[in-house]
């Protein structure tokens, strides 16, 4: 069981779960957003057939080798990130790579892929790129302050900075998300700026900055970004489901989960338009900054 | 024992020999000054023992040289650091004037700090420091810029700071007749309460101005980015420490004496906290990279004292790691910075850009040390980040870890505006002509990058001497099994285990991709940096599209409201305001003799008024 | 194994279908043409359901949209914003400015046969093409994809000095046309 | 109260009224000259206090003579007397001193008058 | 033995008088002799007090009349410290003036030579004296000296700053005058062995009125706050060199004065508070006007001013260390302040204003001198590891052993003004560019005046790395100041056994 072959090969399936998980939910939301809009919109699995033409583009072209390797730190990013978020709670599936304190790392590793990406958007040197990197850091630092202030106040509450903890205490003792309302809230509310839909989809509006940082990436890169992309979309549901709902026992149970959880960034992005970055900034430091004081002070009392 | 001399000597018949022989001819200057800096280093890390000692007296007073085990680990920085920039020096300098004098002093600051870590009392202690003091202060000044403003501001603080230290020094010697610091801090808890409260908070002040604590920090800006940058590389990486230093041993050895001291640790870890946050804004919003570096020093000495005014196992453990680190990344950027600035003749971001290709090794080096500033794995500064937050999490300081985070976040916005500033963006016609530093400048730069990289897939390497410092501290041993990744327990009784394993999956990804993208690198094309997507319009040579001025402008006008009150401002009234009295006092003396006779008369009324009180 | 004429042949489909149904259109809004892109591409007439999506710059375009006329002027940028899209590519002239001038047939400073300057796969017919018209050509486009015979790019390709020496008829030999990838 | 008693009043009070006058002088009178003279005045003052003390009613020249062994008793305080001889010896050279300075002040300022020699201040 | 003390007053008197004649027929030796004078005071003190250290301290009747009687020079441990460092740093700043005033003409070097001889050895005079009186006439000697050097310089401002000083000199004169003449109308002596074994008998409100006016009356010459306001204008006005001599000699004097009229005279022991609070309020005075100073000379004098604010302040403590702690500072003083007056006045030798401003840069034309310099203010600043510092922190742990908080608070702060001010001129010397426009010609400094700065210098190394070589010298002159009933018993009684 605790075998290394073990470990990757569930890791191995774990990225392509999360890969094909990721995609689709892509395709659902824009078939859903069509939807809303009265439009008969793409089929689901569109992203697929993106993803295979992006990946099929006969040439490339780079400014440099940051560049080249800009997708590749992504994509390493996404790959730990996701490797170690527990999948299934009753961890017989997935185990991963899970260790304590895997939080903090988890945040750390997921920084590092924006890096290398800001790196490598930087170095084609469109300034639409640059603006692109500085606008998503800004908001980046928005948001963690609600989303950290929602981690310690779990973290507090039950002594633990280790998902898998998290969920064994969820195993017993009720989904987070009813015991910890307030950290749910302001985790819910920084996670609207995590996925960057609308309204923060400042960093790469692609009428205003020509896609922002991506704007000189073609073909393999760009096909590179979206499984990336892809695959930390499903690791931050998947977190998020750990975190709050009580994690999944099985396949299903996962999905179900994570769609209703990426609802809520797709459907509020929808209907809203765009902030500006410092805007941004200060809707992070307004109510989820209040919820996740509420989330501290909820768990050092009770 | 007869070392520890032995290194003196060394150091100061090096110090004077680089400075009269060195008027003669500057490669034997050079010889001179490595000889020195080898021969001490080659004595220091073979011939000292952390059992190594002398006593001896002065005026009447014992004094005592030897290393502690805890101190030791603030002399590996030291003398690794001084090595190292020592021989980048050689080559940064060699088109300045005054080379002897710049030489000398450099090997006079590396004296005193190595006399700091070796005293073992607190006159000794005192006089080292002060000769870092001016010794730095000439560096400081040493290049001729903004001479009277930013010299004068650092003297003025080092002073403030280093004399709150002496008044502390002085009443420990008046209490105890002693200054060993042994003697100090076992007399410690016979001093009455009212002393028990100054002495730990004068020499807090003092080694506070040393290590830029927020409301003492205002002269690290100007002092960082004025002296040569081969000589921060050391100030900012080894000089800041001495200040650290201090700060452990008064923190964890004395105020744990003091009823309710628990405070004033409290206070300093606030401190500390704000001063991150604080110094890591007012990175942001610098255009000069030495400015930006200086500023992001501060910002890291700030975890550095959360991590050890805490003082949990976890956290001291933390702090030490992190100043190691500190010192190693931060070199590298300065070092970094004066590459590019001897290369380019600016270090201002908005005129240097897109050096990546002219200098990759100097990039290289550049973008290790931001990995592990900005604290991202598989680097070293993750370690110490990752083990700061577990300690705040086990002493239950929640607010902190929040503020840490935020500005340990805030810090990618600076980090990437370093790397994009100089190294990415376009290359522009103008900085074609640039060429990659010489060897001598890019080889220790790349050994302290290496060392970075090092420290976070073996932490071991470093926590081992910590650990061992910290025992001398008084801290239960932490860990033996160092050449494994680590065991780290955090306070919550777990023992962590980083599975060695796991990085070495991290090792295969990252083989993989960088093998992938290699092989794939052949395979697209490079275009220049002039073909961008621009609407359709076609660039010229001269046209410029860097993206550089008010790089950070929507943030800053995020968290404009925190930056509008600068402390430097408040000193800058006090200090006018005072001088304006000074006018006004000085004034006593009219230069009309007839006033004099006229004070003459009044001051023999004001005696005989005063004659009961006064006689 | 991949080198099989077969298992080329059947990659050759999987891409082709895909990139059938996943075009990404740079839409270069030139003349009166473009304010038809917006219908096309919103609720009524949705594109989006053929796959059909708006790109912002031409490193992730696949096809370049000429709507309408275009001035000598602009036809150095649309050039280079060709050149700089990522192989495969293609060129849809847009309304009859692109086939012949159009209404513009005698005007001195506008190009009059688009297919001399970029190689154009699918001509949309009209003044102005209704969205219907312009989904036709996305169909249309679509099938040359699948059946591999939109091959504009490599024609261009071949025939560089051809439409290059057009070009500079035009723009005269003093501007610079920095060669760009393909 | 006697009339030594009265006679050293008197000269105390002479001598004390002799310094404040000098000093009024040296603190009011804007010319160098009778800040001079002031000086003077107080040091005359200061002097006379000085015999003052080693005065004796009916005193004899503190001299010993034959004849006059008796006059151990009655014979005035030598030493003020050589003491005032003294310091007016050092009045005199202070004041000597202090003429040229003013004739120095004088060539270099054309003005005797205190308020206007102040280059030297602060 | 090369002679007794009387000779340290008698033989520069002779000379004094001497050489215009001599200087009829041989000019050069109006240049020559005093430096001979000087090196034979040097050598006397030097060796008796050697001698007292061995035998106890040496007391010197003049003219055969017994102590209460007559005229006494006493050589202490503490007077012959003083008397040596005296005359040794008039040798040195003879041996620095010995060619810088060789471009002046034969007449000004004379009356400079004999003055400066006069000078010095007024000043040892007070110190030796065993009587009021005869101190007083020494302080007029000194006076008229310092009078006359302050005005060496025509058609500078010299005159005024000698008149100020001129006015001061001889009110406090009075002053003085005044208080002996208390003292004498209570106690019928003058000698002070005798009015301090008697000064019990005194009236209360005498003995304080006294006190008062001898405080004045030194004060002048020990610049206390509110009576130095011509120090900085005779510092700054007369020649480089008399600035050293006033800082580094006639300064000691007056302090020596009033230290003695307050430890011996009026035997008062403990902490005096009148010394402290004088103390302080000069140093504070002195130091924060030395601050905004733009005058290099009178921002030295300013700075000497707060250094003797801060000897009493350290004798006001009463205590041993405080008095030794005092003495280290004056010693140092001594050293350092003529060293920072002599280099200083190479560096603005061709100008006549001595702005800082106009010294910007000289360290690229005047490298040495510059050095020593900044070796001087960095020394006085109390920087480790030169000489200034142990005796700050001898000042400083004095003042924590009597729990005087407040002082040490207040003079760290002071200390922190003084490197500021310091720092700035060093800077402006050193990390500054040479302009030519701003700054003055430099002047090729003489072979003796470099060898006398090179001995200051090292002297101040010396007590740096090794102070251990002066604080024995300086606990013994401590313990003779304090112990007063030795004074009186050495001199009243003992004082004709010793005498052959």
């Amino acid at each position: 069981m605790e075998s290394v072959g073990y470990h990757i090969l569930g890791g191995i399936v774990t990225i392509i779960v999360a890969f094909t998980v990721g995609l689709t939910y892509m395709g659902l939301s824009r078939k859903i957003t069509a939807r809303i809009q009265n439009r008969k919109g793409p089929p689901f699995y569109q992203n697929f057939i993106d993803a295979l033409k992006l990946a099929s583009k006969e040439s490339a072209i780079h400014h440099g080798f940051m560049q080249h390797s800009g997708p590749a730190f992504l994509m390493v990013s996404a790959i730990l990130s996701v490797l170690v978020i527990p999948v299934l709670n009753n961890g017989n599936w997935f185990p991963n790579l899970n260790f304590h304190g895997d939080l903090i790392f988890l945040i750390y590793i997921m920084v590092f892929g924006s890096l290398g990406m800001a790196l490598g958007s930087g170095q084609t040197g469109n300034p639409n790129s640059a603006i692109g990197v500085t606008r998503g850091l800004s908001q980046m630092v928005g948001f963690e302050i609600p989303w950290v202030m929602a981690l310690v106040a779990i973290m507090v509450k039950y002594q633990t900075t280790s998902l898998v903890d998290l969920l064994e205490v969820q195993q017993t003792g009720g989904w987070l998300m009813f015991s910890s309302p307030f950290a749910f809230i302001a985790g819910v509310l920084a996670m609207l700026g995590m996925f960057r839909y609308s309204p923060f989809d400042i960093v790469s509006a692609p009428t205003e900055l020509a896609s922002g940082p991506v704007s000189e990436n073609g073909g393999k890169y760009l096909f590179t970004m979206m499984s990336s992309g892809s695959i930390f979309a499903f690791a931050k549901l998947v977190l998020y489901v750990d975190l709050f709902l009580g994690g999944a026992s099985n396949l299903i149970e996962l999905l179900a989960k994570t769609f209703a959880i990426y609802m809520i960034p797709m459907l509020y992005g929808v209907v809203s338009p765009r902030y500006r970055t410092e805007q941004a900034i200060q809707y992070f430091w307004g109510w989820p900054l209040f919820f996740g004081f509420l989330a501290l002070v909820h768990a050092l009392v009770f | 024992m007869e070392t520890i001399l032995t290194i003196f000597i060394i150091f100061i018949a090096g110090t004077a020999a680089t400075y009269f022989l060195g008027k003669l001819n500057g490669v034997l200057r050079s010889i001179l000054f490595l000889a020195t800096l080898a021969a001490t280093g080659w004595l220091f890390f073979t011939g000292i023992t952390p059992e190594s000692g002398i006593e001896f007296r002065i005026l009447g007073i014992t004094m005592g040289w030897g290393i502690t085990p805890f101190s030791y680990i603030f002399a590996i920085i030291v003398m690794g650091l001084a090595l190292l920039s020592g021989i980048y020096a050689v080559k940064a300098m060699e088109d300045e004037k005054n080379l002897n004098f710049f030489f000398a002093n450099f090997l006079l600051t590396v004296m005193s700090m190595m006399g700091i870590l070796f005293s073992l009392d607190l006159i000794s202690f005192f006089i080292f420091w002060e000769i870092m003091t001016w010794s730095s202060y000439f560096m400081v000044v040493f290049t001729g810029k903004d001479v009277q403003k930013v010299g004068i501001k650092y003297i003025l603080f080092s002073a403030i700071g280093a004399y709150a230290m002496l008044m502390a020094i002085v009443f420990i010697y008046s209490f105890t007749g002693s200054v060993l610091i042994g003697d100090f801090i076992d007399n410690f808890h016979l001093f009455d309460t009212q002393m028990q409260w100054l002495i730990p908070i004068l020499l807090l002040t003092g080694f506070g101005v040393k290590s830029a604590l927020m409301p003492l920090h205002v002269w690290a800006p100007g002092a960082y980015s004025n002296s040569p940058m081969s000589y921060t590389a050391m100030f900012s990486g080894a000089l800041s420490k001495m200040g650290i230093y201090g700060m452990v041993i008064v923190l964890i050895l004395i105020v744990q004496q003091i009823p309710n001291g628990y405070w004033i640790k409290e206070v300093i870890a606030w401190m500390g906290g704000i001063t991150a946050a604080m110094a890591t804004l007012w990175a942001i919003k610098q255009d000069d990279a030495k400015k930006m570096l200086a500023y992001s020093s501060i910002g890291q000495l700030g975890y550095i004292i959360v991590g050890v005014a805490i003082g949990t196992p976890l956290a001291m453990l933390a702090g030490l790691f992190m100043a190691v680190m500190h010192g190693i990344f931060k070199s590298t950027l300065f070092m970094v910075v004066g590459a590019v600035e001897r290369q380019t003749g600016t270090s201002n971001f908005t005129e240097v850009t897109g050096l990546i290709r002219k200098m990759p090794w100097t990039f290289l080096a550049a973008l290790m040390s931001i990995i592990a500033l900005a604290g991202i794995p598989p680097l070293g500064g993750f370690i110490g980040k990752w083990m700061l937050y577990e300690s705040l999490m086990g002493s239950n300081h929640y607010l902190l870890i929040i503020m840490i985070f935020f500005s340990s976040t805030a810090a990618f916005l600076y980090c990437f505006k370093f790397l994009f500033g100089f190294f990415l963006g376009q290359e522009e016609k103008e900085w074609s002509h640039v060429k990659e530093a010489p060897a001598m400048m890019v080889i220790p730069m790349l050994i302290l990058a290496g060392f970075a990289f090092l420290l976070g897939i073996f932490p071991g390497l470093i926590l081992k001497p910590i650990n061992e410092g910290m025992q001398f501290l008084g801290y239960v041993s932490t860990t033996n099994r160092f050449w494994e990744m680590s065991i780290i327990f955090n306070d919550w009784g777990n023992a962590v285990v980083m599975m060695p394993i796991f990085y070495w999956i991290i090792g295969v990804f990252v083989f993989f991709l960088v093998f992938l993208t290699i092989k794939g690198y052949k395979t697209t094309r490079y275009v220049s940096t002039k073909d961008i997507s621009t609407s359709g319009e076609i660039p010229k040579e001269h046209e410029n599209l860097t993206f550089t001025m008010g790089f950070m402008q929507p943030f800053l006008r995020a968290v404009a409201p925190v930056m509008k009150r600068q402390i430097d401002k408040y000193y800058t009234s006090i200090g006018n305001g005072l001088e304006a009295l000074f006018d006004f006092t000085r004034r006593i003396n009219t230069g009309n003799g007839q006033t004099y006779a006229l004070y003459f008369v009044v001051f023999i009324i004001i005696l005989l008024l005063f004659k009961d009180s006064l006689f | 194994m991949i080198n099989d004429k077969n298992s080329q042949k059947i990659a050759d489909f999987i891409k082709n279908w895909a990139r059938k149904h996943s075009i990404w259109v740079l839409a270069y809004g030139t003349g009166c043409g473009a304010i038809e892109i917006p219908p096309t591409m919103t609720s009524r007439y949705d594109a989006e359901r053929l796959g059909v999506r708006g790109a912002a710059t031409p490193r992730q375009a696949d096809v370049l949209l000429i709507t309408g006329y275009l001035t000598t002027k602009t036809l150095k940028r649309v050039i280079r914003v060709y050149e700089q899209m990522q192989d495969p590519k293609y060129v849809i002239g847009f309304g009859s400015c692109t086939i012949n001038g159009g209404m513009y047939y005698d005007s001195y400073n506008t190009i009059k046969v688009l297919d001399k300057y970029l190689p154009v796969d699918v001509y949309i017919n009209g003044c102005m093409p209704r969205p219907e018209a312009v989904l036709a050509g996305f169909a249309k486009l679509q099938q040359l994809i699948q059946e591999g015979k939109a091959t504009g790019a490599q024609k261009y390709k071949e025939n560089h000095e051809y439409y290059r020496g057009n070009l500079r008829k035009i723009i005269g030999n003093k501007y610079e046309m920095p060669l760009y990838n393909w | 109260m006697d009339t030594a008693e009265l006679i050293r009043l008197g000269v105390y009070g002479t001598s004390i009224l002799l310094i404040l006058i000098g000093l009024y002088a040296v603190l009011t009178k804007k010319s160098l000259i009778k800040i001079i003279i002031g000086l003077s005045i107080i040091d005359g003052g200061i002097h006379l206090l000085l015999i003052g003390i080693g005065y004796v009613k009916g005193g004899t020249a503190p001299i010993f003579s034959p004849g006059s062994e008796d006059a151990v008793a009655r014979m005035v305080d030598p030493v003020p007397q050589a003491l005032v001889l003294t310091a007016i010896v050092i009045g005199f050279g202070v004041t000597a001193v202090a003429l040229s300075l003013i004739i120095r002040l004088y060539r270099h300022h054309n003005t005797l008058n205190i308020d206007e020699i102040k280059n030297l201040k602060w | 033995m090369v002679g007794t003390p009387v000779f340290l007053i008698a033989i520069p008197l002779l000379a004094a008088f001497l050489i215009p004649l001599i200087g009829m027929i041989w000019k050069e030796s109006v240049r020559i002799i005093p430096g001979l004078v000087l090196a034979y005071m040097t050598v006397l003190s030097a060796s008796l007090y050697l001698f007292i250290l061995e035998n106890g301290t040496y007391v010197e009747t003049i003219a055969g009349w017994q102590a209460p009687w007559g005229i006494d020079l006493v050589f202490s441990p503490l007077t012959g410290l003083l008397a040596t460092i005296m005359t040794f740093m008039g040798f040195i700043v003879w041996l620095y003036s010995y060619r810088f005033k060789s471009n002046v003409e034969f007449e000004a070097a004379k009356k400079y030579f004999i003055f400066l001889m006069l000078l010095v050895a007024g000043s040892v005079g007070i110190v030796i004296t065993g009587d009021i009186f005869n101190q007083f006439v020494f302080i007029e000697i000194v006076g008229i000296s310092a009078y006359a050097l302050t005005a060496f310089y025509t058609g500078r401002n010299s005159a005024e700053a000698a008149f100020k000083y001129l006015i001061m000199g001889s009110l406090s004169a009075s002053a003085l005058l005044i208080a002996i003449i208390i003292v004498y109308a209570q106690l019928g002596t003058l000698n002070m062995a005798e009015i301090a074994a008697n000064i019990d008998q005194m009236n209360v409100h005498y003995r304080i009125i006294a006190m008062i006016f001898f405080i004045i009356g030194i004060g002048v010459e020990a610049e206390i706050f509110p009576l130095n306001g011509w120090a900085p204008d005779a510092y700054t006005e007369a020649p480089g060199p008399v600035g050293g001599a006033f800082s580094g000699i006639v300064v000691k004097a007056g302090i020596y004065a009033m230290v003695r009229m307050m430890f011996t005279l009026f035997d008062i022991s403990g902490p005096m508070k009148i010394l402290i609070v004088i103390g302080l309020v000069t140093l504070i005075v002195a130091e924060t006007s030395a601050l905004r100073q733009e005058k290099l000379k009178r921002m030295l004098a300013y700075s000497s001013i707060g250094q003797m604010g801060l000897v009493l302040v350290a004798f006001g403590m009463g205590t041993k260390a405080g008095v030794f702690a005092a003495l280290f500072l004056m010693l140092n003083h001594a050293i350092i302040k003529p060293l920072l007056f002599l280099s200083g006045s190479f560096l603005t030798f061709n100008t006549t204003e001595k702005y800082i401003s106009q010294i910007t840069g000289m360290a690229k034309k005047m490298p040495v001198v510059s050095v020593l310099f900044a070796l001087g203010a960095l020394a006085i600043s109390g920087l480790p590891p030169f000489s200034g510092f142990w005796s700050k922190l001898s000042v400083l742990t004095a003042a924590a052993d009597e729990n005087l908080m407040l002082i040490i608070a207040l003079v760290l702060i002071i200390s922190v003004i003084e490197i500021v001010y310091y720092f700035r001129v060093i800077n402006r010397l050193f990390f500054f560019e040479y302009d030519e426009s701003v700054s003055v010609k430099p002047h090729k400094p003489g072979f003796n005046g470099m060898i006398a700065l090179f001995i200051l210098a090292g002297l101040i190394l010396l007590i740096g790395f090794y102070p251990a070589s002066v604080t024995g010298y300086l606990d013994l002159a401590a313990d003779d100041l304090l112990n007063t009933h030795q004074y009186i018993d050495k001199v009243l009684q003992l004082g004709q056994s010793i005498i052959q």
